[in-house]
């Protein structure tokens, strides 16, 4: 046992240490919510050349805190029909794996909950165990909506594990570790992963956005077609639980996680520089990465419609997942072949990302000149007898 | 797995005492997990405290967008949302494997390789099956 | 005050978790609170796999049973929804005979178990990752070749049966 | 230094998740939840595999990756079971053992 700081009990260190990591994340949850609704609101504003929230506190700024309050003292009331022991469950099941992810975090150098040996296995578990709870929800709900976006978003979380997870991989691969401090620590140089594999962040980054249910993806919970999907029965704090707080939450740790495995994390100018600025420059680095990636989350949010569900599927099935595949077999054999260097591994995901970025415009334009022939082939068929 | 941090990452261990232990790490997920579901059902209670309690017969139906909800919801449904959750379990335990192979491809070289793409090659033969069979359309 | 008995305790709680929750799943009326069970069983036996010191096996044992095989239930159960019937109906005929058979096996096997002893040196906590890696991609690389093909059969037979006109 | 669980409380705990599985499957009669019991059969046997090869010292990691197989054969059975009962629940919506009869000579 490590002796703590100023000279505490190592064993009471343990458990105030402990403590003190809970309550942080707890924290960094309800006020990474609080700070990101606004953003949202006011991003969202801003490029829809609105004024959003500015009536409570300066700016609107105490907006979303007046909104907390509101949805506390609201009734959160639960339709008679509804599967009981799964109604309740459901909440604590999204949120309970979401509060765990936070646990292997690299927050600064030294700034960890548990530096797990298997830390990035971890994550991509505790992110497949967020699916559960949300088809348990739309299932307890009884309700032909939530139970049609429970099923939807089942299929579409589950799908999107998959390449999400192989960029992942792609990126262990680079590394040669699954502790989230060594993966950090793997990239002092200006010269991160991004530079070595830019694919696997950018099917990474699709997958995250889907799997966190945000625009163009975030079919789960489309307002204009299934009410509100799974969430439809939940109202009150349960929504407040569900939507709110898991889904920023949710948001955050998948920047956090691009932002140490493509970003380096905390490296940043200055972190060697001492045992208290070091740290302290760190976490600056570390939030301001964090925090650049959920602003473009909320900027492609004001940009793209959302996606059709067969789309989607057929998005991921038929072109991101092969792609994933092939890009990990380029990115393994190019490493065993040149184990020195990793220039070869650079210029080869270089050249699939810009035939990926290239390439998709043609083949949505063959596909839709198919779409087209068909149609006009149907329209000539039915003709004469009309 | 087996080399222990680096210099600079020793002297950061010694400054703020990261967790050194295999089971106090494990310890700090369980305590995690308690801490969320506690934390769900504080929230919830404070919640109920305060807030007004007036059950109706409306309320207590099933919003269905204000038409009469015609029977439960557990009805039956088209079963090919099963062939995605079936292609996911299959490249879910492809990952089992994925994980594995990708901490050590390194020392594994050419023959840990050539095992992998043989492996990934018939689980695409499988995709691949899929597709032309159109079981990767969604109605 | 120290840390000494806490894998006891742990494994109390685990294993009290694990057989009330197996039983839940064999008697519980409703199909979703079986679900539901077996989901929380698999998480506990995860618990266990982590107390043995097999982090990896864990991580995989939720990976695949609370991620991928649960949900794979759920489907089944929303598939096939089920009229209203009494609890009774649930069980089979045989009831008392496949419950007294059962009891009958578990009373030697459970005498024997606690016969089992440890060799002494217990291997480090953690760290799995890479000799579990070494065994599967050398000594063990035809099954899982075979592993391979194996999921290719299901995946293929499970499509036939469900595309099935 | 940590007081060690014995493996014996182990293997006692595999065995009687083992029989309830297996009593499970004896007993119940929806086809989708003896698919459940046989999953948690599997998983008992996953248990005393990791047991043994943590703490008996004699197999080192192998008993592990023999649990890694079994992981794959329970997500095919799992996958193909469920197939086989969604595709007579469409002859006959049903999930009663006792009812689908329909594979006898």
């Amino acid at each position: 046992m490590v002796p703590g700081p100023l000279g505490l009990d190592p064993f009471v260190w343990l458990f105030l240490r402990l403590l003190i990591a809970v309550v942080l994340a707890l924290v960094l949850i309800l006020n990474g919510a609080l700070v990101l609704i606004y953003l949202e609101r006011k991003i969202q504003a801003t490029m829809q050349d609105r004024i959003g929230p500015y009536h409570v506190g300066p700016f609107g700024l105490l907006q979303t805190f007046a909104d907390a309050l509101k949805l506390i003292a609201k009734e959160d009331f639960r339709a008679g029909q509804t599967d009981t022991a799964f109604f309740i469950a459901a909440p604590a099941l999204v949120f309970s794996p979401m509060l765990a992810s936070f646990v292997v975090i690299p927050f600064a150098p030294g700034i960890v909950g548990a530096d797990l040996n298997i830390g990035l296995l971890y994550l991509a578990t505790l992110g497949s165990m967020g699916v559960l709870g949300i088809v348990i929800a739309g299932w307890a709900s009884n309700n032909k909506y939530s139970l049609v976006g429970g099923l939807r978003s089942a299929g579409q979380l589950i799908s999107y594990e998959v390449p999400g997870i192989l960029s992942l991989v792609t990126a262990v691969l680079v590394v040669g570790s699954l502790s989230m401090v060594r993966i950090a620590e793997s990239q002092p140089g200006p010269f991160t992963n991004i530079f070595v594999i830019p694919l696997a962040f950018v099917t990474y980054f699709i997958a995250a956005l889907a799997e966190t249910n945000r625009t163009p993806f975030d079919l789960p919970e489309a307002e204009s077609e299934l009410v509100a999907g799974y969430l439809t029965e939940y109202s009150g704090m349960r929504w407040g639980t569900m939507l709110a707080l898991t889904e920023y939450g949710n948001v955050t740790i998948v920047c956090a996680i691009m932002s140490t495995l493509w970003f380096g994390g905390w490296q940043g100018p200055g972190v060697d520089s001492g045992p208290v600025t070091g740290p302290v420059l760190g976490l600056l680095w570390f939030t301001l990465k964090t925090y650049a990636f959920i602003l473009v989350f909320m900027w492609i949010r004001a940009t793209l419609p959302r996606l059709r569900i067969d789309q989607l599927m057929s998005f991921c099935w038929k072109l991101l997942i092969p792609l994933t595949l092939l890009n990990l077999a380029v990115t393994a054999t190019l490493l065993i072949a040149f184990p020195e260097t990793k220039v070869p591994v650079a210029i080869a995901n270089w050249i699939l990302l810009g035939a990926f970025v290239l390439g998709l415009p043609l083949i949505q334009q063959r596909r839709l000149r198919r779409i087209r022939a068909r149609l006009r082939e149907r329209t000539i068929a039915a003709a004469p007898a009309s | 797995m087996s080399a222990g941090p680096s210099e600079r990452g020793r002297r950061r261990l010694n400054t703020l005492a990261a967790v050194p232990d295999y089971n106090l790490s494990y310890f700090y997920v369980v305590v995690f997990f308690g801490a969320g579901a506690i934390f769900v059902a504080a929230l919830l209670t404070v919640s109920g405290l305060v807030q007004p309690k007036k059950r109706t017969a409306e309320k207590a139906r099933i919003y269905e967008s204000g038409e009469e909800p015609v029977g439960p919801a557990w009805g039956r449904y088209p079963i090919h949302f099963y062939v995605f959750a079936l292609l996911f379990v299959v490249f879910d335990v492809e990952v089992i494997f994925l994980f594995p192979w990708a901490v050590l491809f390194r020392d594994l070289g050419w023959y840990g390789l050539v095992e992998m793409g043989i492996f990934i090659f018939i689980l695409v033969a499988g995709l691949f099956y899929a597709w032309r069979k159109e079981a990767l359309k969604w109605f | 005050m120290s840390l000494d008995l806490i894998e006891p305790i742990l494994f109390g709680l685990l294993a009290l978790a694990i057989v009330g929750a197996g039983l839940g799943v064999v008697l519980a009326g409703r199909i979703t609170t079986s679900a539901l069970l077996m989901a929380f069983t698999f998480l506990n036996m995860a618990g266990m796999f982590v107390l043995l010191g097999a982090e990896t096996i864990a991580a995989f044992q939720i990976l695949i049973y609370v991620g991928a095989i649960t949900v794979l239930i759920l489907y089944g159960v929303m598939f096939t929804p089920q009229g209203p019937r009494a609890y009774g109906l649930f069980f089979q005929k045989q009831t008392t005979v496949g419950a007294v058979i059962a009891a009958l096996a578990a009373l030697p096997v459970m005498a024997v178990a606690f016969a089992f002893r440890d060799a002494g040196n217990v291997p480090p906590r953690g760290g799995d990752l890479v000799p579990l890696a070494s065994s599967i991609f050398t000594d063990f690389a035809f099954p899982f070749e075979a592993a391979s093909v194996l999921l290719l059969a299901a995946m293929i037979g499970a499509i036939v049966l469900v595309k099935r006109e | 230094m940590t007081t060690l669980v014995p493996l014996g409380a182990f293997i006692a705990l595999s065995a009687a998740l083992f029989f309830i599985g297996m009593a499970g499957v004896l007993v119940r009669r929806n086809a989708i939840v003896i698919l459940m019991c046989v999953e948690l059969m599997l998983n008992a046997t996953n248990l005393a595999f990791v047991a043994f090869s943590r703490r008996l010292g004699l197999l080192d990691e192998r008993g592990s990756v023999f649990v890694v197989f079994v992981f794959v054969v329970a997500a095919a059975e799992v996958a193909v079971g469920l197939a086989i009962v969604l595709a007579a629940y469409r002859n006959r919506p049903t999930v009663d053992v006792d009812e689908v009869t329909e594979m006898k000579g």
